[in-house]
């Protein structure tokens, strides 16, 4: 009964947070929703036994992604009311939900799970981050590594995007003498 | 005997090409003499293979296969027979006289050398038509003689009437030909061979229609050559080209060549009366029709062309009631009379600067008594008057129509004998006689060359003599043709004579009587049948308007309407169209990022419509 | 009784949500929030089908998108820096000098 | 309470892995010597990629095709040896090409070739594997780079391109984590094998929800691949991005787009899933013809080329859809040969790249500028024109014998229909390449220097070109010892 | 020398390649010699082919992709021999009267290639070498017409590309069907010609392939709906480039039919007969009809080309010795005829630099010696005998009478519209007087020209009045593909109409 209140609960929450998200002409609104959203999405993992899932959500989107979405807003100026031009509207919500009702016919019909085995099985008495970890460092290993690559990527991508060597670009500048040394 | 044949048949191809090495030079009478010695060779050796076949001997020659292609073989052979012979005794005479006048003729001409050339290759041309063994080999003739006649016609090119007759005449013969190459295409499929001999043989096995169709489609052929009606026009257009040519190839040989091929072809013939009757019912038509142009015609060559169309009419009735060797015997004397005919005509023409109406010539006799002789003796000839040659074969005619029971055709014949008799001297009349109207108009006759006139003597000789030689050629031609015996009684036989005689006196006395009197009054002239016979029945105009024209209107039609705008325009039309639509697609590339997420949605949500509502039978 | 098949018709519901805020918004910043929603409703997924199944996969996947969501952060607003500091904005429609 | 684990390092089969972290450990090599010392010539970082890639080749030769590998995550089997093998030799064609006459901006930055050797990595590991996590991070990885990399070439057209692809990419994320939700939702599991294996075992009873989630998947690969309408950013991002990068786009993401498909789909289509069937045909018919009649109407080479690459990816695709063997080895046959043709076509373009813009105030590679080019710069022209002739699929350059054997795996499938329509696509793209040859050859010169076809030109670049030519002209000889090797991997993969 | 082929076929290329190296001033010269020897190397062939051989002579076989059934495999026989005699032929003289100015060397070099592919599609035996050289064959002819050519000359240079591309494609795939259905059959990839002959196949697969292959073809040859693009092409090609397009190139198209679709599928042949000649028909008639309206010399030479090429599709279904050899025999001619006449309205081009025939008139006064071989050529176009279009002509209806009667007389028909366009051609731009001022100071023709028209004149009445040597091995190939054909029949009404010999006729 809890689970059924707090998910309904919760449910009503985000999509509410998550409608303003992608519908306020307010940038500041519209991120402390989506903030709001994803603290209730966390909310979903602890219901849902996932704990370290949950614990990650709130501090990678909570705390990360939103720091650095502020500090993007801050950038970009965005705090004030944002100007959209939105043409068709309607084609818009035609469109979302079509699939959001296409996707909701296919998801009420129950799924016949006979052949389903679980391969990485929740066992009982084990806590939930520390099952993850076994996984995580076992199977999903090479995936975590990759991931971490991609970080790096992402982390070499911002730097090197944001950073002042972008100001001058080589690209424009014409260089009609070669120049040995010209990589600089 | 090869030897004599190969020599007439190669010595005017040599003749030609000699004097071809010098077409674009200036005058230069070698050609003109070598050419003329070659024909004369040419002549003797077929004078030699005359008598050498006279006594019903053939001789038979294969040069060389020619094309060979399944079952087709077609060599080059070459046969003499009597009918060959003769033709070629014909064609070689006519030649020699008409090469040698055309050296005075041509004289002033700056394409002197071109014109024997030309004219040579003729000769070879008519060689090989009448000489091949089998229908190939006539039909290479046939068209070689045909493509001298074109550039013939059109000698004097920078005349826009002359090149037009050319092609008018090429063209025309081009409708023959195509019926005579299906007959020959019936030929080889059903006889399996274009080999006369071969052909011939088979002839009482094959069915009645077949043979019908083989011999209307060859007749077809013959209808072009021998100008006979419908696509009988553009002989007298084919007028404009030097009086020569006419003489030898309009009066003389390439015109018969369609008689020659129904008397050639004569066991295919005789085996369908219904073909020959026909034949002999289109040529008494024509021999009328033509007969009745030539009386109000005012060109003095389309006169005596009009009068060759109704000789060849006569021929074809010959042939057509199976009088073969009739028909050959009139091609004969026809061809000496009437290439005299033509090249007296010719010395008018030379004196009077290339005037051509009659009606402003008359008186001439004073100036050209030679001329006016010989052409005197050709136009009684023409007319059948005894005893020269003309007498002999078309009396001949009249009484092979009238004893095969065709009475019908004996009386057109017999109408248009006089009509005949009239122009003629019609024509004798209005150019050596009477008034001496060319004064009014500034010419100056004068006598043509003396060696031109003495050219003309053999022709001259032969159209009063030629005549008296018909039971040489009967017994000679036995062999070959059949002769048939006319159950006709003396008294008939010699009541034909005197009434045909008088008919062709009367034309002739009435022609004397008319025009020594100043002709016919001006009304006449006004007359709807003056008209019609003077504009040939209307025929040219009707080809102009109703065949030439709706035919190049309908090809520009064609281009324009038809190729330019539907066909290639569909092409176009395919080609633009699909890039059209690169033009109306490329707004989904609309560059706005928006609308880019916009289509990934719509790609999405199509798949997801499909994945819902699109189950196939798996 | 709360079934899987609520979990997910949410997580259909949310993602329909973001395709709002994907099709909708022309300022690049909000437009990445929008694409932070389809992430996140996946996971609802993930997660709720992982609990249901009593198989961790699902864990793994939803905290894979999660790493994977946070690079793209980073990526998207080093993209959106140099695009400020030419152009001085982040609307979408300023952005259209390549097409056809 | 929890057993301790215990792992061999043999069951582990850490020789599945080493290609690819021979490329990670490559890019962090690179930035630690950048660390060390500033300054260094662009010069030196071409040479170490390609002593990296070279190694890196080497190490996926050295592996034992069937392995599975670290729990297995990892999948070495025939088309990921292939499609690597792929990858790294478009990407070793494709770093000398920065050793240019001209400066660029990316290539001063020593972490272009960082990231570059991540992307590859990141490529790699999205062919090596069938478990949808590990390509999910893998292709992020790659794609995160890539968008680097176009951007770094700094201009504002560049920055517009990523952007595009940038948040495109972000969606078609969003749709490739749903259809995984789904897959996983129906199977317990997100290994593909196993996904087969439990659809075949529940014999597909979940259709309609199996189906949304391939559309999801097909959106997500479709957009990788560009298949219409997911491929609206491919021309942008190919007119924003340099011409060697665009070049390289086209070749390399998309094999490991192709070989991504090829696991999804293929499974799916040799259980008799129809419906996967017929969709793929629509989009693959779809693809090829509008990308054709849009390439017909652009007024840039470059641009035209990416509209024609999405054709080509549109022809492959079908090779996908019809699914035999002989159609998979059709498809790389055809990716390789056209590897080496586009590439040189982008490369030329590279070399003719100006940074003043004579000839339209937006494009870099009008075809006016090409018209005449043929009395200025020869070798230049006909090099151009061999490039255009194979990618019209001209006999015998290289690219027609891909045709062939796709069109070939059509018909031998009864797909004649589709094989028409491949040839009539052909047909219609004839067009767009002519009329580069059109202004190259039959057009007068607007300008007489022949340096201005040869700006950005260098020994390597043109060595590149050459070899890429020699190959286009002379591919017929290679067809058949490559397309034995194709035959025996694909057939070893099962597919 | 067993590699003969292989020589014929690359010489040029190579020869081309090479080509880039010699200076712009000797490039002329050069080119001529390659080509020269070409002619040689081919007339070599000629003398050591067995001409009562019916088969194919220096077969050369080279695996390319031995897996999938590609070989490079070349072959003559008497079909294909003259046809490659004849483009080293057209090629030579074609260079020898070339009369540009402009990139020469580009020009000589797209030449010779032009010439390996040419001469490669009629040795190919293998389908793939066939498609290949074909396809080739397109660029070089593009470069020629779009570079040298008129205002128009893109257009129709691309018009002519896209075309002739499009409609291979479709062959392309019918290739492809046919290596499938062989596979089926035998279990064997293989692409080679003379293996698919043998290939016996169920009627309805034969019909739809056999459209495939006529689609392809036709476009190439070309007939009705699909010829409109060689008009654009001839009236913008430069001369040697309509020279070659008009001489060998459309035979490619004719070449194709009696090679592929005949023999492979004779029963659809036979099937097909009827909406073929129907389609030849047209061309025949309403083409000629057409380039009686044009303007343009060379674009009634263009039409008459279209309109003769009808006859010899109509040969080619005539399903007998004697209407196939002859259609093969009119490529032949054709090829020499019409190549002269492009040559010709060339040479008077070059002078005027119009090819209005209302620009013109009084020619010959002017021009005696071009209008004498204008006038040859003329006449030969039009088939008069002892030229060498008769024999083909007359061959090629002959044969087809067989078929049809009806049709017979209407495709027989050509010969007097032919007559009526060339002649109303020649009339207009030879004959009358000179009105036009420019027109009174033409040069005659020069000594190039002369040497490279005479040249043809020679050949045009020489194999016209003996064609023995080239009918014969042509005749021995066309009986042996006819009974073949024969044999392979599977319906009734095919073993009816294909008839061979007359003898073997009889015998049954």
């Amino acid at each position: 009964m809890f689970e059924a209140m707090a998910f309904y609960f919760f449910s009503a929450v985000t999509i509410v947070m998550f409608w303003i998200t992608v519908t306020s002409k307010n940038a500041l609104y519209s991120m402390s929703a989506l903030a709001a959203g994803m603290i209730m999405i966390s909310g979903f993992f602890f219901l849902l036994d996932a704990d370290f899932l949950g614990v990650v959500q709130i501090i990678v989107y909570t705390g990360a992604v939103m720091a650095l979405y502020a500090f993007g807003m801050m950038f970009f100026d965005t705090t004030r009311e944002v100007k959209e031009n939105i043409r068709a509207p309607k084609l818009v919500f035609l469109l979302s939900g079509m699939t959001a009702l296409l996707l909701v016919i296919a998801f009420v019909a129950p799924i016949v799970g006979d052949h389903i085995e679980a391969l990485y099985p929740m066992v009982e008495g084990v806590e939930n981050p520390q099952a993850v970890g076994i996984v995580l460092f076992t199977k999903y290993l090479v995936p975590f590594e990759v991931a971490a690559v991609m970080l790096l990527v992402a982390m070499i991508a911002g730097i090197i995007l944001a950073g002042k060597k972008m100001d001058e670009s080589l690209t424009l500048k014409i260089d009609d003498e070669f120049q040995e040394k010209g990589v600089q | 005997m090869e030897t004599y044949l190969y020599t007439a048949l190669f010595a005017p191809l040599v003749g030609s090409l000699f004097a071809a090495l010098f077409a674009d030079k200036p005058k230069n009478l070698v050609t003109g003499i070598a050419t003329s010695t070659l024909l004369l060779v040419s002549w003797i050796s077929s004078v030699v293979l005359l008598l050498h076949v006279a006594h019903g001997e053939e001789v038979h020659v294969k040069l060389m296969d020619w094309i060979h292609a399944g079952g087709l073989v077609i060599p080059f052979g070459f046969v003499v027979d009597q009918v060959t012979a003769t033709m070629m005794f014909v064609v070689t005479t006519v030649s020699t006289v008409v090469h040698v006048y055309s050296i005075g003729y041509m004289d002033h001409d700056k394409s002197f050398n071109r014109f024997f050339a030309w004219l040579s290759a003729f000769v070879f041309s008519m060689m090989v038509l009448v000489m091949s063994d089998n229908f190939a080999g006539l039909f290479i003739g046939w068209e070689g003689v045909g493509l001298c006649s074109w550039a013939l016609i059109g000698f004097w090119y920078h005349k826009e009437s002359a090149s037009w007759a050319a092609n008018e005449a090429f063209i025309m013969n081009r409708i023959a030909d195509l019926g005579m190459l299906i007959g020959i295409f019936l030929v080889y499929w059903n006889f399996g061979s274009l080999q006369y001999d071969v052909v011939f043989e088979q002839v009482a096995d094959k069915e009645h229609g077949l043979l019908m169709m083989v011999t209307a489609f060859l007749f077809i052929g013959a209808m072009g050559k021998s100008a006979q009606f419908p696509l009988h026009t553009w002989l007298a257009d084919a007028m404009e080209g030097p009086t020569p040519v006419s003489a030898l190839i309009h009066a003389a040989t390439m015109v018969t060549a369609g008689v020659y091929l129904v008397i050639r072809a004569n066991p295919l013939y005789s085996a369908v009366p219904e073909v020959s009757l026909f034949v002999a019912s289109l040529g008494a038509f024509v021999a009328m029709f033509a007969a009745s142009m030539a009386l109000v015609n005012r060109d003095l060559k389309r006169i005596i062309a009009y009068s060759t169309l109704s000789q060849l009419g006569y021929m074809f009735v010959a042939a057509g009631v199976g009088a073969y060797w009739v028909a050959l015997f009139h091609l004969m004397t026809h061809a000496f009379f009437k290439a005299l005919l033509f090249l007296g005509a010719g010395n008018v023409m030379h004196a009077m600067d290339d005037e051509l109406d009659i009606f402003k010539m008359g008186g001439l006799a004073k100036k050209m008594q030679w001329t006016m002789v010989l052409m005197t003796i050709a136009s009684v000839a023409l007319a059948g008057i005894y005893p020269l040659a003309g007498f002999f074969s078309k009396d001949k005619i009249l009484e092979a129509a009238f004893a095969s029971d065709h009475y019908i055709l004996w009386t057109v014949l017999w109408i248009t004998a006089g009509l005949t008799a009239f122009y003629s001297f019609r024509l004798v009349m209005l150019v050596f006689f009477g008034e001496e109207r060319y004064k009014i108009f500034g010419f100056h006759p004068h006598e043509a060359y003396r060696f031109m006139l003495w050219a003309l003597a053999p022709l001259a000789v032969l159209a009063v003599i030629a005549g008296f030689f018909e039971h040489n050629f009967v017994h000679m031609i036995e062999h070959i043709l059949p002769i048939e015996e006319h159950h006709i009684s003396a008294l008939t036989f010699w009541t034909l004579i005197v009434v045909t005689q008088a008919i062709a006196l009367g034309g002739i006395g009435f022609a004397v009587y008319k025009y020594s009197k100043g002709g016919f009054s001006k009304k006449w002239e006004e007359t709807f049948v003056y008209q019609l016979l003077f504009n040939q029945y209307y025929i040219p105009k009707i080809y102009d308007e109703y065949i030439c024209k709706p035919y190049g209107e309908l090809s520009k039609i064609f281009w324009k309407d038809l190729d330019l705008k539907v066909v290639d325009a569909t092409v176009d039309f395919i080609a633009t169209t699909i890039y059209k639509s690169g033009m109306v697609s490329r707004v989904v590339q609309s560059g706005n990022l928006s609308n880019m997420l916009r289509w990934m949605g719509v790609g999405l949500l199509i798949l997801l419509l499909a994945a819902i509502f699109y189950s196939p039978v798996r | 009784m709360i079934t899987l098949s609520h979990y997910l018709i949410l997580s259909a519901i949310l993602f329909g949500i973001g395709l709002v805020g994907v099709y909708r918004r022309k300022n690049l910043l909000l437009l990445l929030f929008s694409t932070e929603i389809l992430l996140n409703a996946v996971n609802i997924g993930f997660a709720a089908i992982s609990k249901f199944y009593g198989d961790l996969t699902g864990q793994m996947f939803a905290f894979f998108i999660v790493a994977v969501a946070a690079s793209e952060v980073a990526v998207g607003l080093g993209l959106m820096i140099v695009w400020y500091k030419r152009r001085g904005t982040l609307d979408i429609d300023t952005m259209q000098s390549m097409h056809g | 309470m929890l057993e301790p684990i215990s792992v061999s390092m043999e069951s582990l089969n850490l020789g599945t892995l080493a290609p690819m972290l021979v490329a990670i450990a490559g890019g962090l090599g690179i930035l630690i010597i950048d660390l060390i010392k500033k300054d260094l010539d662009k010069t030196l970082y071409v040479m170490l990629s390609i002593l990296i890639l070279v190694v890196d080749l080497g190490a996926v030769f050295g592996q034992r095709i069937g392995d599975r590998g670290f729990f297995d995550v990892m999948l070495i089997d025939g088309i990921a040896v292939l499609s690597q093998i792929v990858i790294l030799a478009a990407s070793m064609l494709f770093i000398p090409l920065a050793l240019t006459s001209r400066r660029f901006h990316e290539f001063s930055y020593p972490e272009f070739f960082a990231l570059f050797l991540f992307m590859v990595a990141g490529f790699q590991f999205m062919v090596a594997s069938d478990n949808l996590i590990l390509i999910f991070v893998g292709l992020e990885t790659a794609s995160l780079a890539l968008y680097t990399l176009i951007a770094l070439h700094n201009r504002e057209r560049s920055f517009e391109a990523a952007i595009k692809y940038f948040v495109m990419g972000a969606l078609a994320a969003g749709f490739y984590v749903m259809g995984a939700m789904i897959f996983y939702a129906l199977t317990g599991s997100v290994e593909l094998y196993k996904i087969a294996e439990v659809l075949e075992a529940g014999e597909f009873a979940n259709m309609t929800i199996l189906l949304v989630g391939v559309s999801f998947m097909i959106a997500a690969l479709g957009f990788k691949l560009s298949m219409v309408p997911f491929h609206t950013w491919t021309p942008d991002v190919y007119e924003g991005a340099s011409a060697t990068l665009a070049g390289y786009m086209s070749v390399v993401p998309k094999i490991a787009g192709f070989v991504v498909a090829m696991r999804i789909f293929g499974f799916l289509i040799q259980s008799d899933v129809v419906w996967v069937r017929d969709i793929l045909y629509a989009a693959v018919v779809i693809t090829m013809t509008l990308a054709n009649i849009m390439a017909l109407v652009q007024h840039d080479v470059k641009r035209m080329l990416a509209f024609s690459s999405i054709s080509h990816a549109g022809f492959v695709m079908a090779a996908i859809m019809i699914g035999t063997t002989q159609a998979n080895s059709a498809l790389f046959l055809y990716w390789i040969m056209f590897l080496f043709t586009n590439l040189g076509a982008f490369a030329m373009l590279w070399v003719s790249r100006h940074k003043d813009k004579i000839w339209h105030d937006r494009f870099d590679h009008p075809y006016e500028k090409f018209s005449g080019m043929i009395q200025i710069k020869p070798v230049g022209a006909v090099i151009m024109a061999l490039f255009m002739l194979s990618l019209a699929g001209v006999p015998p350059f290289s690219l027609f014998w891909g045709k062939l054997y796709v069109m070939s795996a059509a018909v031998n499938s009864d797909y004649i229909v589709l094989a028409l329509i491949m040839a009539i696509n052909s047909a219609i793209s004839v067009y767009y390449y002519l009329k580069l040859i059109v202004y190259m050859f039959l057009k007068d010169p607007t300008q007489n220097e022949g340096t201005i076809y040869a700006q950005n030109t260098s020994k390597p670049l043109q060595t590149i070109i050459g070899f890429s030519a020699f190959l286009t002209v002379f591919a017929i000889v290679a067809v058949d010892p490559i397309l034995e090797i194709i035959t025996t991997y694909v057939q070893a993969s099962g597919f | 020398m067993d590699h003969i082929l292989s020589v014929l076929v690359f010489f040029p290329a190579i020869a081309g390649l090479l080509g880039f190296v010699v200076s712009k001033e000797s490039i002329r010269a050069y080119g001529l010699s390659v080509a020269a020897i070409e002619f040689l190397l081919s007339l070599w062939l000629w003398l050591s082919f067995d001409g009562s051989y019916p088969g194919f002579q220096f077969v050369e076989v080279l695996p390319l992709i031995p897996s999938f059934g590609i070989n490079y495999y070349l072959g003559v026989d008497g079909i294909s021999l003259f046809i490659v005699v004849l483009s080293t032929f057209i090629t030579l003289i074609g260079l020898i009267a070339l009369n540009v100015e402009k990139d020469l060397k580009n020009m000589i070099i797209s030449l010779l290639f032009l010439e390996m592919t040419m001469v490669g599609v009629f040795v190919a035996l293998d389908a793939i070498v066939f498609y290949v050289f074909w396809e080739l064959s397109l660029v070089p002819m593009l470069y020629i017409i779009g570079a040298w050519g008129g205002n128009l000359r893109i257009y129709a240079a691309i018009k002519f590309f896209l075309y002739t591309f499009a409609g291979s494609l479709i062959m392309l795939v019918g290739m492809l069907v046919m290596a499938y259905l062989y596979y089926q059959a035998t279990g064997v990839w293989s692409f080679s010609i003379t293996e698919w002959h043998r290939l016996i196949l169920p009627e309805n697969y034969q019909i739809w392939l056999f459209v495939a292959f006529f689609i392809g073809l036709a476009i190439k040859v070309p007939m009705f709906p699909f010829h409109t693009w060689l008009p654009y092409a001839h009236g913008q090609a430069p001369t040697i480039g309509s020279v070659i397009l008009a001489a060998v190139l459309l035979k490619m198209g004719t070449y194709g039919l009696v090679r592929l679709p005949l023999p492979m599928f004779p029963d659809a042949s036979v099937y097909m007969i009827y909406p073929v000649a129907i389609l030849s028909l047209i061309m025949i008639i309403y083409t000629a009809m057409v380039a009686y309206a044009q303007e343009d010399m060379k674009q009634v030479i263009a039409y008459s080309s279209i309109s003769h090429m009808g006859v010899i599709v109509l040969g080619t279904f005539a399903m007998n010795p004697e209407g196939i050899a002859g259609s093969v025999f009119f490529m032949l001619s054709h090829g020499i005829v019409s190549g002269a006449l492009f040559m010709l309205v060339g040479v008077i081009y070059d002078r005027r630099h119009t090819k209005l025939m209302s620009e013109f008139g009084g020619l010959a006064h002017v021009m005696p010696r071009y209008g004498t071989i204008m006038g040859i050529m003329v006449m030969a176009s039009v088939g008069l005998p002892l030229t060498m279009s008769f024999v083909g002509e007359f061959l090629s209806l002959a044969g087809f009478y067989q078929v049809s009667h009806t049709m017979t007389i209407l495709a027989g028909t050509s010969i007097i519209l032919g007559a009526v366009y060339m002649l109303s051609l020649y009339k207009k731009s030879f004959f009358g007087e000179v009105t036009k001022e420019e027109n009174k100071n033409l040069k005659d023709l020069n000594g190039k020209e002369s040497m490279a028209l005479w040249t043809l004149v020679l050949v045009t009445v020489w194999l016209g009045v003996y064609p023995k040597p080239v009918l014969e091995p042509i005749n021995t190939s066309v009986e042996s593909l006819v009974s073949f054909m024969h044999k392979k029949a599977i319906t009734k009404e095919a073993k009816e109409v294909i008839k061979p010999k007359v003898i073997e006729r009889e015998a049954e």
